[in-house]
This record gives C-alpha cells, sequence and structure tokens, in this order.
C-alpha cells in the first residue's frame, strides 16, 4: 500500500519538477494533465482508505475537469496561437533545476507538523513543494501561458495540502474551487488568446506598457 | 421571513446578468438592469434593518451569517453598486456611441458586473470561510472580465496581471485556511462546521498558536493581496485605469471592502488570543507601509485614474492601521472612515470618468480648469476631493481623528505620529493633483455631460459623505457601534 | 445678484456685531459653556464652546476687523464683477469668520481641530479665489500643506496630552498638565511650537505667508493678517501659559529667540519687497515676531516666578496683537484699494497716488504712521508697552544673563522699528508720491464710498486706540485674570508711562496745537502763501518719471550694507533641499512598479516567506 | 509754565547756535566767515519770498513744512531744558515718546523729499534711512545705559539718574557720552558725515530732501532743524552732564538754569565746529561702520554697567 502511494508521491515531485523545465509549453500541458491523474488517484485512494464518499466524488471532479477539461481547453488555446510556442525561461535551465531542488527543501523544512490522517506527513511537504514550484514556474517563465500553468500547479499543490492535512475540504468548498480553477483557466486561455492577436506574442515583455 | 433575504440578494443579481445576455431592445434591458439594482438594494436594505433591529442572525442551517459588521459592508457594497449602476448606464451609453464598446459588449458588461456584485454579496453573507475565499476568488474572475471588456492592449494587460497576482496572492489565503480547518479538525474531531465563522470565533483561542499564526500571516498576505496592501497593490493601479470608470468605482468602493472584510474576520478570531501582538503588529506595520509607499506614486502621477488609484491603497492603509490599534473606538472609527472612503470614491471614480470622456484624455496636465470647463464635474471633483482628504465637516476627519486619537491611547505615540505626518503627506499630494485639475484656466472650452444618467447619481454619495459628518441617524450609527462591537469581538 | 450679494455682506456685518459683543463680554469675564453636541455617538468626538477671557481680545478683534472687511466689500465686489457665482466669495468670508469664531470658542480637542481645519481649508480656498491667474495655485497649495503639516504637529501635541489625560477636555488639560513628566511636557511643547508658528509665520516656518497673502482677494488678506495669523497666538498662549504656566526656563528663551529673529529679519525682508501687499506680508511676520519676542519674555519671567513682569510682556504681546489686527487690517484694505484703482500693486508702476486718488491716499498716510509706531496712533501705543515692558525686565534683570537677553530683545524692538519706517517711507514714497510711473498709476481715481468708509472707521480706530489706549488696556488686562496666579490688573510701569491717561492726548494736542499755531502766526504775518509750480529740479535736463528713485534704488543701500539677512536663508538651505530630496526619492520608488508580472509576484513571495519566518519566530517566543 | 518757557528758548536760540557753529568753523578754518545771526537774517528772507512748488507735489508738500516744526516742539516739550520738575508733559516725557516724534519728523521730511520726484531726495533717502537704522538703536541703548540702572526710561528719570549715578560709575556716562556725540554728528548733519555747506546733489543727504522747498516753507524747515540740532544737545546734557538744570522753580536757580544751558549750547557748538574744522566727508558706506561701533560703545555701556 504505502509502496505505491510513495510511488504516486515521486510521480508527483517528478511531473512538476519536469513541468518546470520543459522546452515546449505543449508537452508542460500535458505533464500537466498527468499530475491532476495522479491526484486524482491518489485521492481515490485516500478515499477507499478512509470510507469516505466525498472523496470519490472529488476524484471523479478532478477526474472529469483537472486531469481532462483544463489541459483540452490549455490546448486548444494553444493550437490557436502556435502548438509549437516555447516555454522561454528567464534564467538558464541549471539554475532553475537548483531553484526547484530549493523549493523541495523548502517545503520539506517549513511544513507544519500537524498529525495527518492518511498518508505519511510527506505528503504535505510535497504539497508545499508543488505549491513553491508552481510560484517558480510563473516568476521564471516568460511566456503568459506558463504562468496560468504555474498557477493551476500551485491549484494542485493546495489541493494535495488539504487531502493530506485533513482528507480535503468540505465537499461544498471544493465544489467551488473547482468551478474557480476552472473559469480561472478560461479566462486564462481567452486573455492569452486575445493578447496573442493583439501584441503577436505572449512574451510577458510585450506586458510592461502600465508602469509607477 | 427574514430568511429569505440572503437567498433574494443572491438571485436577483445572478437573474439579472443572465437577462442582460438575452439580446432584448435596449429600453427593455435598460429597464431590467435597474430593476435588477433596485430591488437587490431593497432586499439589502430589509436585511440590514432585520439585523439592525435583532442582531445577527444565521440563515438556512447556518450556511448563511449576517451580523452588523456584514451589515455595513453589504450596504455600502450595494450603495455603490447602486449609484455605479445608474452611472454605467449613461457611460456605456457614451462608450458604444464613441464605438469604444459593441452592443454585444455592452450586454456582457451588464452580465458580469450583475455577476460580479452577486459575488461579494456572497462574501459578506457566507459563515463558512472556505465559501468566503472561494467567492472572493469568484470575485476576482467576475471583475477581470469587466476589467479586461474594452479589450484594448492596456486593458488585456491589466486584467492579465490582476488575474495573476490576485490568483497566486489567494492561493496562499487558502493554504492558511486549509491550516485552520486541520488544525481545528485535530482539536474538536472531523465536522463539517469546523469552518464556520460562528464556530471558530467559539473555539479559536483553544488552537496551537503556532499555527494561528502561520495560518493567519498566509490568510493575511493572500487577501492582502486582493485589498491592495503594499507591496503587493501592483494590480491595483492598472485594474482601477483600464476597467470602465464605474467598474472602478466599484472595485475601489466595494471590492476592496470585501477583501479587507476577509482579513477582518479573521482578526476577529484571533484578537482576544494570545496571538493578538502578532495581529496588531502586522496590521500597523502594513497600514503604514501602504500610506509611505502610496505617498511617491501619487505625488508624481500623471494619469488620473491611477492616482485615484493609489489614494485607495492610502485609504486601505488607513483602515488597516486603525485595525492594528485594535480597540472599539478605533474599530467604529474604522467602519465610518470604510463608509465614508466607499462613498467619496466612487464618486471620485466616476467623475473622473465623465472628465476622461469629456477631455478624451486621462492625463492629468490636460485635465485643467475644470471648474470653469465643467462646472458640475468641477464642484463635484473639488468637494468629494476635500472629503476625502479629510477637511471639515466631512466625516472622514472625525474618522482619521478618532483613529489617531485610539492609536493614542492604545498606547502607540510614534506609530501614531508617524501615521499623522504620513496623513499630512498625502494630504498635501492628494490636494496638489486635485487642484492642478480643478483650478486653473480651462483647456477646452465649456463643456456638457452627455446624459443625466452620468451626473445626478453622483449626488447622492456626496450627499451621504456631507451629511454623516455633521448628523447620524440613529439607526445607522447603532449598526456602526454593532460593527464595532462585532470586530472588538464582542456580540458572539 | 447685486441685491444678494449686499445681503450676504450685511449678514456677515450682523454676525461679527454679535462675535464682538461675544468678545466683549468675555473681557467682562463672563465665561460659559455650551454644548455638548455628539457629532459621532459614543466618543471623544463632541462639539462643546466655552467663551473664556483670554479670547474676548481675539474675538473682539475678530468682529472689529470682520465688519471692516465686510463694508469694504460692498464696493470692492465690483473688482470681481466678471466672475461667475461672485456670491460665493461673500459665503467664504462668513465662512472663514465663522471658522475662526469656533477655534476661539473651542473648549475641547475636537472642536478645536474642528475649527482650525475648516478655517486652513477655507482661506486656501479664498486665497486661490483668482485660481486662473498663473502662479496662484503654486502658493495656494504651498500655504495648505504647510499648515497641514503644522496641524499636524498640533494633533500630536493634543492627543499626547489626551493620551496622558484620557480627555479632550481643554480644561482638563489645564488642570493636569503640569503633572506631565518634563520631558513630555518639553515634546508638546516643542509640537505646539512648531504648530502654532506655522500658522503665524515665525520664522523659518512663515514662507508661505508672503506668498499667500498678496495673492488672495484683499479683504481676505485683511482678514488672515488681521486674525487668521493671531488665532495661532491665541492657541499658543493657551497651551504654553494657560495650561503649562510658561514652563521651562529654554521654552521661554526658545520663543524670544525666534521671535527677535523673525521680526529683525521680516523687517529687513520687508524693505525691499516689490509689492505693496507682499511688503504689507512681510510685516504682518515682523509683527508677529515681535508679539511671540514678548510672549517669550512673558513665559521666561512666569518660569522665573517674576509674576508682574510676565504679566506686563504678556499684556504688551496683547496689545500689540490688538493694534496690529487694526492697522493690518485697514492697510490691506488701503493695498486692495490701489490695487481696485491701478489693477497693479508693484511699487515700480505706482506714483503719484496722492495727486490722483487723495482721499484714498490720505487714508492710507494715517495707517501707515500707525504701522511705522509713529504717535498718536494705536501702533505707537501698542509699540510703546512692548518698549515699557522690555526695559523693565532688563532692569530687573540687569545684573544677570537674563538681562541680556532682554537687551538683545530690546536691541531687536528698535531695529524693526526702524527697518519698519524704511519699508513704510519706502512705500508710500515711490508708491503714492512723485510722478505716476505707469498710466494706470495716472488714470488712477478715488476708489467707491463703502471701501473709503472703512478705510476711514479703521483710521478712527487706530488713532482712538492709540489716544485712549489706557482704558482699552485695563480692560485687557482683566482678560488675563485667566492666568494660573492672579495678580493686580495694571502693572505699575505702565500707568505713567503709555497707560497715564494723559500722555498721548496732551502730546496729541501739542503737536496738532503747535502745527496749527505756527501755520496761524505765518499767515498773520506773511499773508496768504503765494506759490507757484515749476518742473521739479533734473540738472536743467528734460524730466520724465523713470528718472525718479525706484523702489529698489531705495532699498540699495541696505542689500549692500546687509547683504546676509537679505537672502532667503530657510528657502534656500531647507525647503529647497527638502522639496528636491522628496522629489528624487519618489522618483527612485516609483521605478518599484516596473510593469513586469514577474517581480510582483516576486514581491508577493519575498512577503510571503518574510510572514512565515517572523510567525514562526513570534509562535517560538509565545 | 516752565516747559513752555523752554520751548521758547529753544525756538529763539537754535537759528543762533547754527550761525555760530558755522562762524567759529570759519574761523577755524582760518576765514572770516558769515556773522552768527545770519541764519536769522535768512529766515526773515524767506518767509518773505513766494513759495515755488514742483508740478509733482501734493497735498504732503503742503502740510510737511509746518507739521515738522510741530513735531519738533512737541519733541521739545518732552525734553527737561532748565528744570527736571515734572511738567504736564514731563510728567511722562519717555525716551520713547520723545525719539518716536523725532522719527515722525524724520518721516514726514524724507516724505516732502520724494514728493516732488526729484532723483536726488530718494538718492538722499536710501543714505538718511541706512544711517537712521543705526541711529535710532544707538541712542535708545545708550540713554537707556544712562537710566536703566535706577529703572528709569524717562527724561526725569534720566536726569537723576545722570546726576546720582554717573559720578559712581564714570564709565558709563564717558561710553553714552562718546556714543550720542556719534549721533548728533549725523542726525545734525555734519561732517564727517554729511557736508552742511555744500549743494552739491550727489554728496548731500539732509539738504537733499529740501532742495525742492522754497519760501516760507524752505524757512519753517530750516528752522526745524536747527532745532532739531539743538534738541540734540540738549539730549546730550541729560544723559551725560546734567550740571546747572535747577530742582527748584525759583528765579535764581532758572537763571543759573539758562546761563549754564546757553554755555553748554556753545561748548558743544564749539566742539562740532572743531570737529568739522579738521575733518574731512567719508564715504557713505563707511559710516555704518563708524555708526555700528558707536552702538557697540551704547551697548558696552549698559553692559559695562551689568559688569561694574
Amino acid at each position: 500500500m504505502h509502496v505505491w502511494l510513495d510511488i504516486m508521491m515521486i510521480a508527483l515531485i517528478a511531473s512538476t519538477s519536469l513541468l518546470i523545465s520543459v522546452r515546449f509549453i505543449l508537452s508542460a500541458v500535458y505533464w500537466l494533465a498527468f499530475q491532476s491523474l495522479v491526484l486524482s488517484v491518489l485521492t481515490l485512494v485516500f478515499g477507499l482508505a478512509a470510507h469516505q464518499s466525498e472523496l470519490l466524488w472529488i476524484a471523479g471532479l478532478t477526474l472529469l475537469i483537472k486531469a481532462m477539461l483544463i489541459p483540452v481547453i490549455l490546448r486548444r488555446a494553444l493550437a490557436r496561437i502556435g502548438l509549437r510556442r516555447q516555454a522561454e525561461l528567464a534564467l538558464r535551465r541549471e539554475t532553475l533545476i537548483g531553484g526547484v531542488i530549493a523549493m523541495w527543501l523548502i517545503g520539506y523544512y517549513v511544513t507544519p507538523a500537524t498529525p495527518s490522517l492518511v498518508g505519511s506527513h510527506m505528503f504535505l511537504s510535497v504539497a508545499i513543494g508543488m505549491l513553491l514550484s508552481g510560484v517558480l514556474v510563473m516568476i521564471t517563465h516568460q511566456k503568459a501561458m506558463m504562468q496560468g500553468i504555474g498557477l493551476i500547479v500551485i491549484e494542485n499543490g493546495l489541493f494535495l495540502a488539504a487531502l493530506s492535512t485533513s482528507l480535503g475540504m468540505p465537499l461544498l468548498v471544493d465544489v467551488g474551487i473547482f468551478m474557480d480553477v476552472f473559469v480561472v483557466v478560461l479566462l486564462i486561455a481567452l486573455l492569452t488568446v486575445q493578447i496573442d492577436e493583439l501584441f503577436a506574442s505572449t512574451h510577458l515583455a510585450r506586458l510592461r506598457r502600465l508602469r509607477g | 421571513m427574514s430568511a429569505i433575504w440572503p437567498f433574494m440578494i443572491l438571485a436577483i443579481p445572478l437573474v439579472t446578468a443572465g437577462a442582460s445576455l438575452v439580446p432584448l431592445s435596449t429600453r427593455r434591458r435598460l429597464a431590467i438592469h435597474i430593476m435588477g439594482l433596485l430591488a437587490t438594494s431593497a432586499s439589502v436594505f430589509a436585511l440590514a434593518a432585520t439585523v439592525t433591529a435583532g442582531g445577527a442572525m444565521e440563515t438556512a442551517s447556518g450556511f448563511f451569517f449576517v451580523d452588523p459588521l456584514s451589515a455595513v459592508l453589504l450596504l455600502v457594497v450595494t450603495l455603490v453598486t447602486l449609484i455605479s449602476g445608474l452611472h454605467s448606464i449613461g457611460y456605456v451609453r457614451q462608450d458604444v456611441a464613441h464605438g469604444e464598446l459593441s452592443v454585444r459588449q455592452e450586454r456582457q458588461y451588464f452580465a458580469w458586473f450583475h455577476a460580479f456584485t452577486a459575488t461579494m454579496y456572497l462574501v459578506l453573507m457566507v459563515n463558512n470561510l472556505g465559501i468566503t475565499w472561494v467567492a472572493i476568488e469568484g470575485t476576482t474572475v467576475t471583475s477581470a472580465f469587466l476589467v479586461a471588456i474594452y479589450r484594448k492592449a492596456e486593458a488585456l494587460e491589466a486584467a492579465w496581471k490582476y488575474l495573476i497576482l490576485c490568483s497566486s496572492g489567494i492561493a496562499f489565503a487558502l493554504l492558511g485556511l486549509i491550516f485552520l480547518y486541520s488544525s481545528a479538525q485535530d482539536v474538536y474531531g472531523p465536522g463539517s462546521n469546523r469552518l464556520d465563522f460562528t464556530f471558530l470565533a467559539r473555539t479559536a483561542h483553544a488552537l496551537p498558536t503556532p499555527l494561528l499564526l502561520t495560518s493567519f500571516a498566509l490568510i493575511f498576505v493572500g487577501y492582502g493581496t486582493k485589498v491592495g496592501l503594499a507591496p503587493l497593490h501592483f494590480w491595483l493601479p492598472d485594474a482601477h485605469s483600464q476597467a470602465p470608470s464605474p467598474v472602478s468605482a466599484l472595485l475601489s468602493g466595494a471590492l476592496l471592502n470585501t477583501a479587507l472584510y476577509g482579513i477582518m474576520r479573521i482578526v476577529i478570531l484571533l484578537l482576544h488570543t494570545a496571538s493578538e501582538p502578532f495581529v496588531v503588529h502586522l496590521s500597523l506595520v502594513f497600514g503604514l507601509l501602504s500610506l509611505a509607499v502610496a505617498f511617491p506614486f501619487l505625488l508624481l502621477q500623471q494619469d488620473i485614474k491611477r492616482m485615484l488609484a493609489f489614494s485607495s491603497v492610502e485609504q486601505m492603509g488607513i483602515l488597516l492601521f486603525g485595525i492594528g490599534v485594535g480597540t472599539e473606538a478605533s474599530f467604529f472609527a474604522v467602519i465610518l472612515q470604510l463608509f465614508n472612503h466607499a462613498m467619496t470614491k466612487s464618486t471620485l471614480f466616476m467623475t473622473a470618468g465623465n472628465l476622461v470622456q469629456q477631455y478624451r484624455t486621462k492625463q492629468i496636465p490636460r485635465i485643467r480648469g475644470v471648474l470653469s470647463a465643467s462646472p458640475f464635474s468641477g464642484t463635484v471633483l473639488l468637494v468629494a476631493g476635500l472629503a476625502l482628504v479629510g477637511a471639515p465637516p466631512f466625516a472622514i476627519f472625525s474618522s482619521e481623528l478618532a483613529i489617531t486619537a485610539a492609536g493614542f491611547a492604545a498606547g502607540h505615540p510614534f506609530t501614531t505620529a508617524l501615521f499623522l505626518l504620513l496623513l499630512a503627506a498625502l494630504f498635501g499630494a492628494t490636494l496638489y493633483q486635485l487642484g492642478r485639475m480643478v483650478f486653473g484656466t480651462p483647456t477646452a472650452v465649456r463643456m456638457t455631460h452627455p446624459s443625466r444618467w452620468t451626473t445626478w447619481p453622483l449626488l447622492l454619495p456626496l450627499a451621504l459623505a456631507t451629511v454623516l459628518g455633521v448628523w447620524m441617524p440613529h439607526p445607522l450609527s447603532e449598526l456602526f457601534q454593532g460593527a464595532a462591537r462585532v470586530m472588538d469581538g464582542r456580540l458572539l | 445678484m447685486k441685491t444678494i450679494h449686499v445681503l450676504a455682506t450685511t449678514l456677515t456685518a450682523l454676525l461679527c456685531a454679535a462675535i464682538t459683543a461675544l468678545g466683549w463680554a468675555a473681557l467682562q469675564g463672563v465665561s460659559e459653556m455650551t454644548g455638548p453636541y455628539q457629532v459621532v455617538p459614543d466618543s471623544p468626538l463632541v462639539i462643546v464652546f466655552r467663551i473664556q477671557p483670554l479670547a474676548g481680545l481675539f474675538l473682539c478683534l475678530l468682529g472689529v476687523s470682520g465688519m471692516l472687511s465686510a463694508v469694504y466689500a460692498i464696493g470692492y465686489h465690483n473688482e470681481y464683477r466678471a466672475r461667475r457665482y461672485g456670491i460665493l466669495l461673500d459665503l467664504g468670508i462668513l465662512a472663514f469668520i465663522l471658522a475662526m469664531a469656533v477655534v476661539l470658542l473651542a473648549a475641547n480637542v475636537f472642536t478645536f481641530m474642528l475649527g482650525w481645519e475648516a478655517m486652513s481649508v477655507i482661506s486656501f480656498l479664498l486665497v486661490i479665489y483668482d485660481h486662473r491667474k498663473p502662479g496662484i495655485l503654486q502658493s495656494g497649495l504651498l500655504y495648505a500643506i504647510m499648515t497641514q503639516i503644522g496641524s499636524a504637529f498640533l494633533l500630536v501635541a493634543f492627543l499626547i496630552l489626551y493620551a496622558y489625560t484620557h480627555s479632550f477636555d481643554f480644561a482638563t488639560f489645564a488642570a493636569e498638565a503640569h503633572t506631565l513628566p518634563p520631558v513630555v511636557q518639553s515634546v508638546i511643547f516643542l509640537c505646539s511650537l512648531i504648530g502654532f508658528s506655522t500658522k503665524a509665520g515665525i520664522m523659518p516656518l512663515h514662507i508661505w505667508l508672503p506668498r499667500a497673502h498678496p495673492i488672495a482677494p484683499s479683504h481676505v488678506s485683511s482678514l488672515m493678517s488681521g486674525v487668521m495669523i493671531k488665532t495661532a497666538l491665541y492657541g499658543f498662549l493657551t497651551v504654553a501659559i494657560l495650561w503649562f504656566g510658561g514652563g521651562a526656563m529654554w521654552w521661554g528663551v526658545t520663543v524670544a529667540c525666534l521671535g527677535a529673529i523673525s521680526a529683525v529679519a521680516a523687517a529687513t525682508l520687508a524693505t525691499r519687497a516689490r509689492g505693496i501687499k507682499q511688503i504689507l506680508a512681510y510685516s504682518s511676520i515682523d509683527n508677529m515676531g515681535l508679539i511671540f519676542l514678548c510672549t517669550g519674555i512673558a513665559m521666561l519671567e512666569f518660569s522665573l516666578h517674576d509674576i508682574p513682569l510676565g504679566m506686563l510682556a504678556l499684556l504688551a504681546a496683547l496689545w500689540q496683537t490688538w493694534n496690529h489686527g487694526l492697522f493690518k487690517t485697514s492697510l490691506f484694505h488701503g493695498a486692495g484699494a490701489v490695487l481696485y484703482a491701478t489693477h497693479t500693486d508693484s511699487l515700480n508702476r505706482l506714483g503719484g497716488l496722492a495727486r490722483s486718488m487723495p482721499k484714498t491716499s490720505i487714508a492710507f498716510f494715517i495707517l501707515l504712521l500707525s504701522w511705522s509706531a509713529l504717535p498718536p496712533f494705536g501702533g505707537f501705543s501698542g509699540e510703546w508697552v512692548m518698549f515699557t515692558a522690555l526695559a523693565t525686565a532688563a532692569a530687573h534683570h540687569l545684573h544677570s544673563p537674563v538681562g541680556v537677553l532682554d537687551v538683545i530683545a530690546l536691541l531687536a524692538l528698535f531695529f524693526t522699528a526702524a527697518l519698519t519706517a524704511w519699508a513704510a517711507i519706502r512705500l508710500y514714497g515711490i508708491g503714492f508720491l512723485g510722478q505716476p510711473r505707469s498710466d494706470a498709476a495716472q488714470d488712477a481715481r478715488d476708489v467707491p464710498r463703502t471701501m473709503r468708509i472703512a478705510l476711514w472707521i479703521g483710521v478712527t480706530l487706530t488713532l482712538l486706540s492709540g489716544l485712549f489706549g489706557a482704558s482699552l488696556i485695563a480692560r485687557l488686562a482683566k482678560a488675563l485674570s485667566g492666568i494660573p496666579e492672579r495678580v493686580t490688573p495694571v502693572p505699575a510701569a505702565l500707568t505713567n508711562g503709555p497707560l497715564s491717561s494723559v500722555t498721548v492726548p496732551t502730546v496729541f494736542a501739542v503737536i496738532a496745537g503747535a502745527t496749527v499755531a505756527v501755520w496761524a502766526l505765518v499767515r498773520l504775518a506773511q499773508g496768504k502763501t503765494r506759490t507757484r509750480t515749476a518742473p521739479t529740479w533734473t540738472c536743467g535736463g528734460e524730466r520724465t518719471p523713470s528718472m525718479q528713485y525706484s523702489g529698489n534704488g531705495l532699498s540699495q543701500p541696505l542689500e549692500r550694507a546687509w547683504p546676509l539677512v537679505l537672502t532667503p536663508l530657510a528657502m534656500r538651505f531647507v525647503y529647497r533641499p527638502a522639496y528636491a530630496s522628496v522629489v528624487h526619492s519618489a522618483t527612485f520608488f516609483r521605478k518599484l512598479q516596473s510593469g513586469n508580472v514577474r517581480s510582483y509576484l516576486v514581491y508577493l513571495f519575498a512577503t510571503i516567506v518574510l510572514l512565515l519566518v517572523i510567525a514562526r519566530v513570534g509562535g517560538g517566543v509565545r | 509754565m516752565i516747559s513752555v518757557s523752554q520751548v521758547l528758548l529753544l525756538l529763539l536760540i537754535a537759528p543762533f547756535v547754527q550761525g555760530y557753529v558755522q562762524w567759529l568753523k570759519a574761523r577755524i578754518q582760518g576765514r572770516r566767515g558769515p556773522s552768527p545771526l545770519r541764519p536769522w537774517r535768512d529766515l526773515r528772507k524767506q518767509f518773505a519770498k513766494e513759495v515755488v512748488l514742483s508740478d509733482a507735489a501734493s497735498w504732503i508738500s503742503r502740510l510737511v513744512p509746518y507739521l515738522s516744526l510741530g513735531l519738533v516742539l512737541g519733541a521739545a516739550a518732552c525734553l527737561p531744558v532748565l528744570s527736571g520738575l515734572p511738567g504736564p508733559l514731563l510728567a511722562s516725557g519717555s525716551i520713547f515718546l520723545f525719539l518716536s516724534l523725532l522719527a515722525f519728523s524724520r518721516l514726514s521730511l524724507l516724505l516732502l523729499g520724494l514728493d516732488s520726484g526729484s532723483a536726488f531726495a530718494g538718492m538722499g533717502a536710501g543714505r538718511d534711512l541706512l544711517f537712521s537704522l543705526l541711529v535710532e538703536p544707538t541712542i535708545f541703548v545708550s540713554l537707556l545705559a544712562v537710566g536703566l540702572p535706577t529703572g528709569a526710561t524717562a527724561f526725569p528719570g534720566i536726569l537723576r539718574a545722570a546726576t546720582v549715578n554717573a559720578p559712581q560709575n564714570p564709565a558709563v556716562a564717558s561710553l553714552a557720552l562718546v556714543a550720542i556725540t556719534g549721533v548728533i554728528l549725523v542726525e545734525t548733519g555734519r561732517l564727517p558725515v554729511d557736508n552742511p555747506d555744500t549743494h552739491l546733489e550727489l554728496t548731500m543727504v539732509h539738504e537733499s530732501f529740501l532742495l525742492e522747498s522754497s519760501g516760507r516753507y524752505l524757512a519753517l524747515l530750516t528752522w526745524s532743524a536747527q532745532i532739531r540740532q539743538v534738541l540734540w544737545y540738549t539730549v546730550l546734557f541729560d544723559a551725560c552732564c546734567p550740571w546747572g538744570i535747577s530742582d527748584m522753580d525759583t528765579g535764581a536757580g532758572l537763571s543759573i538754569a539758562i546761563l549754564s544751558f546757553v554755555l553748554k549750547v556753545l561748548l558743544a557748538g564749539s566742539a562740532v565746529a572743531l570737529i568739522e574744522g579738521v575733518s574731512a566727508k567719508w564715504r557713505i558706506f563707511a559710516v555704518p561702520r563708524y555708526l555700528t561701533f558707536a552702538l557697540a560703545l551704547a551697548v558696552a555701556a549698559m553692559l559695562a554697567d551689568a559688569i561694574l
């Protein structure tokens, strides 16, 4: 049992780290989908282990929205602006890898000692690590779309944190969060496409008209 | 009977939003819009009245929780909504006439407008802090559409920054809530009401302090980003300046306060616990920081709407400082300040909108001699500006005086003295910016207002801000004091 | 329009009459409270008024000066014929007077600050009434900002007292102020000194005054110079003497030195200012300087427990306040008349007004005599009392270091007097005499009757208070019975000096009599004067107005003798650098908002990490 | 009664003093010089002449001649000349009143000069103002230096102080003497500050105000200037050498007083004539330095008392 949990944990870590350092935005989207898939499976496992029917619903929602709908939306938006768009980094890939590792370590260090109900205490640190890595994505990437992806990584991290500390938020809250995330992604896709139309690029350096 | 109001308050705007999308004749849509506004306001007033009479109330088996504090904010939001809603009619009509907006966009505008207000009402009425979070995130999404409505480069950029910053900031607030939730579960066992304000208000003191501090810090920063506290405020001027002016009024007058409400709730939880000092100092420091950071941007600003936005940052700093002082007197002053700032600032934003449409520029140096060129706008700008900077007899004078007095009484003499000096500096900067627009020789000839919708509504908040300075109707003062008591952790 | 304007001015005049009556009652020793009126329920923010003797003098001054301005306004209003909503000016002045009355009647912090802020804001709006002319707004803003910073300091002073006494009530302050720790007392004193002397135009916080007073409509200038800056003195006296009874020794010394510096420096600057109203503004600073000088000496004496000497100096300060208020009000009215007739007040464009507008120029001449402290007018009486007070103090302390301070004070008084005479002669000699230097001055005509009436009432009042100052001071001495230690009203030093009710009238009679007698005798001996006019002697050359001495020329010797005093030190070494550094740092900070989302995210992230660390530490501490 | 008589005395003696100084000066310079009575004749002649007014002149030019004489007489009435007994005006006789009256006459004189719009008057006015700026503090301080030790700020008191205190510490008296002498030289327009005999426009100070006056106006102005000169001498006597002034109202005392006063005036006049005879005129901007020195002396006198 725990072996599987550890495997999934490693899968999460790996997907996040890879997601940060991809060359093409599209592959980032795929990694995101994979990550969400792992999360939904994890939710399912937790739900079965704790005999919580709510969690099964949430797992389903995760699968539906995060692992399917969101990637599809992002891919279609990407298709509008060109699938081969590169995810440009603000700094060298090696340093970024260092940054990722740092994030994981910070996540491990700052985790408050809350005895979690299921799974190992590691999951929380992984969650916080994911959250931080999401921030790292948003800070280091030059393309608008990647920031959106970073945002979703943060959401995933939060989801995992909730899951690992208290078997997820109350159902209503979780549903609300899913809705928000979904609309946010819609908005991101919309804006990215329009930005690309107006600026002929989604490079953030273009988005610097408003200052002072 | 009173249980129905919350549902109405949520339902009416949503229905109106849906109806606004239906392609009907302009007059019909106008009627729908106005009816929606009035109906919502009416039900909010009804709810506020019941709360004023009967105190805090829980309905829908504890899903909704409305106490004087939320009632005051509901009032603020609905007043600002009503006014900017009426103003929007003339404003959007003008934009359509100028071809800035298509008719389709006009429909979307009103749809999102009402959806946005609905989310804000939700924030102010739910009991579960998780739902509060969801609603606040909802306000971001809905208002982002409104910010981007012009589809111009700057508008898109502003919307993008707004969305990215607020969503990522608020994510941390969610983490904080998760910690709160889990620790509540650890202490009191699992349960669905573990995130309810009513539950936590009774039990928060028993939760482990380090965890409370961590989650407070996270929530503070998260919601603080939305409130526009320095140094998290950078989305604010962009969004305020690029949104249509009625929306800017809504953002500044309603949204910021709604986000601040989120912080207030958490502050209430922690106020009389072991973690009070942390809360107090954090609030004081960030309040002063917002004042200090707002000053240079305000002083050198050339864009009228950005200038007003930075003044909002300043005002949020004042409010947070008042919260940090942490006595009932200061809380009352904070409520007063909040209310009057909402009124004056929304007036100013809508006047700015009129000026931008009249002068066809946002550049302050190009907007001169308003008093001569367009007496109505000039007078409103002058009066509202004086009310904003806290000149007597307007209420902000009293509230600021009360906040500083409370600060000295609460034993923060140096902080409060610094606060006073910053206020004086900001007074100067704001007066300078407004003065060089209102006075001087006009750059344009005498100008008229396109529509009466853009002028008359402004008189309502202005009148309120003026009257409250010299006389406060008894029910209102009752409500405000109730809110102050709520913030002081009593009435529970 | 016209009728409503007359209506408003009448209303103002009536209000001022009421205020005067109130002040007179206060001087009689009436002391009553009204209120409290709750503005914000269950909070210290209540409005309470109290009539108290010290305020009586200031109320009288406000009332009289307000009435003069109201009468003056009737005619002067034509100057603003072209403006829409001219009624706003009248209403503004009405509100201004009301606000000043509130300040003088306030009995607690809230009421005082309410009146104070209202006074500042309204006067700012009145100052920029001509806002379409270039440069007006900048000066007005400078005024508004300076005064706002000042009131911030005031509020700090009051709130420290509030923090210690847990009361907003001035009576409580008066009762408990001296129980505070000395350091706190000194902090309060310094804060209130900064706050009030900003308003009073004491150097180096005066810079707004010579810019704001000249640009305002003339009757507004006269209210500001005549009354508003005096309200600051009232506030300062309340804090420093009524509450702290003079305080520590160095308080008085500080105030006296500031006053002396302001007096001499401002008088020097007055001798070379370009415009009439600017000259008058500087002379207001130097008069406030003298008044603060006497106040400082009074505080010093109180701190040395030389109560009679202290009372004497205080009396001198108040008496000069009254006289300066009177003649400065009317002088600004006179300057307004010149503006009205010529639309310029720059000396080098005037000249010959004594011929072209004789009625006005005679009134102005008499006011000028009062201003330059010449007998038998009010200004003279005030200066005489100051002289007596300082000399008595000097005689009393001649053998101690304090005596040296008194001697310095006397020197300051003498120099100020001489410099004021210089400024006055320059103003009148260049502005009113000689040949007109411009067509505007050439075509000037006497101003409408109402304005002249206002001027002549002012003349009469200043003459009366010069001749019969005795009874007025006796009345005024009552006003000082509010001071902690009660003393005999009129100190002996005055009764046989300036206040002996015979002296000044007799001297006046002698001078007038002698003049008339001489005239009569000459007339008897030589008959009627046979006169013939001829052009002024210009060494035989052909004469033009530009050959006359200009205003700059007349002050040039001083600029050569005392170059240092004439350089605007405060402006050069304090304000310009401060302003530059503010703007510079502001431009630097604005770079924070680079427009780059990623940097904003970094700020956000950094804040979170910082707060988490603090939370950890804080949590560890608890 | 007494005060009236001493005013009359001053009226009569003033022109003669002027004439005497001119005569003696001429003698010192080895000329025969005009008769000491000439100023009388001049006055009579000018009174008879018609008045020529500048076309720029206003009512000021008509008022000032009479006013200045009136002011000088008023000042004279404040001053104990023959007797220190309190008369109706001596009751106060405050130095402040006295000096204010003289300042008044200066102001009116300067305005008279400027009234005609003559450039020379402006020139003279600037210079005279610069001098007066230092003269007034000096005279005030030196009189106070004598009076203050007894708390006196009025001439009777100063007189008493001078008679009683001065012998005890001559330092004060002598310092005051020097200071006041300096003031007198400036105020009466004597060399080395100003040359009363020249009418070279560019150098003159006091004469420049009278440049446009003529006839009876000139007479009145000259006369009052002469009286002012004697007044200054009297101030010097009251403060530094109060010998002979009677405190009793008897005829004997009065005659002694008159005699000693005339003697003292002649003495002072001779001293002035001597100084004028031997000194050359200074640059204008040398004068302030000299006056500052006088002021320093006066202050020294005051503090000298504080020290001793």
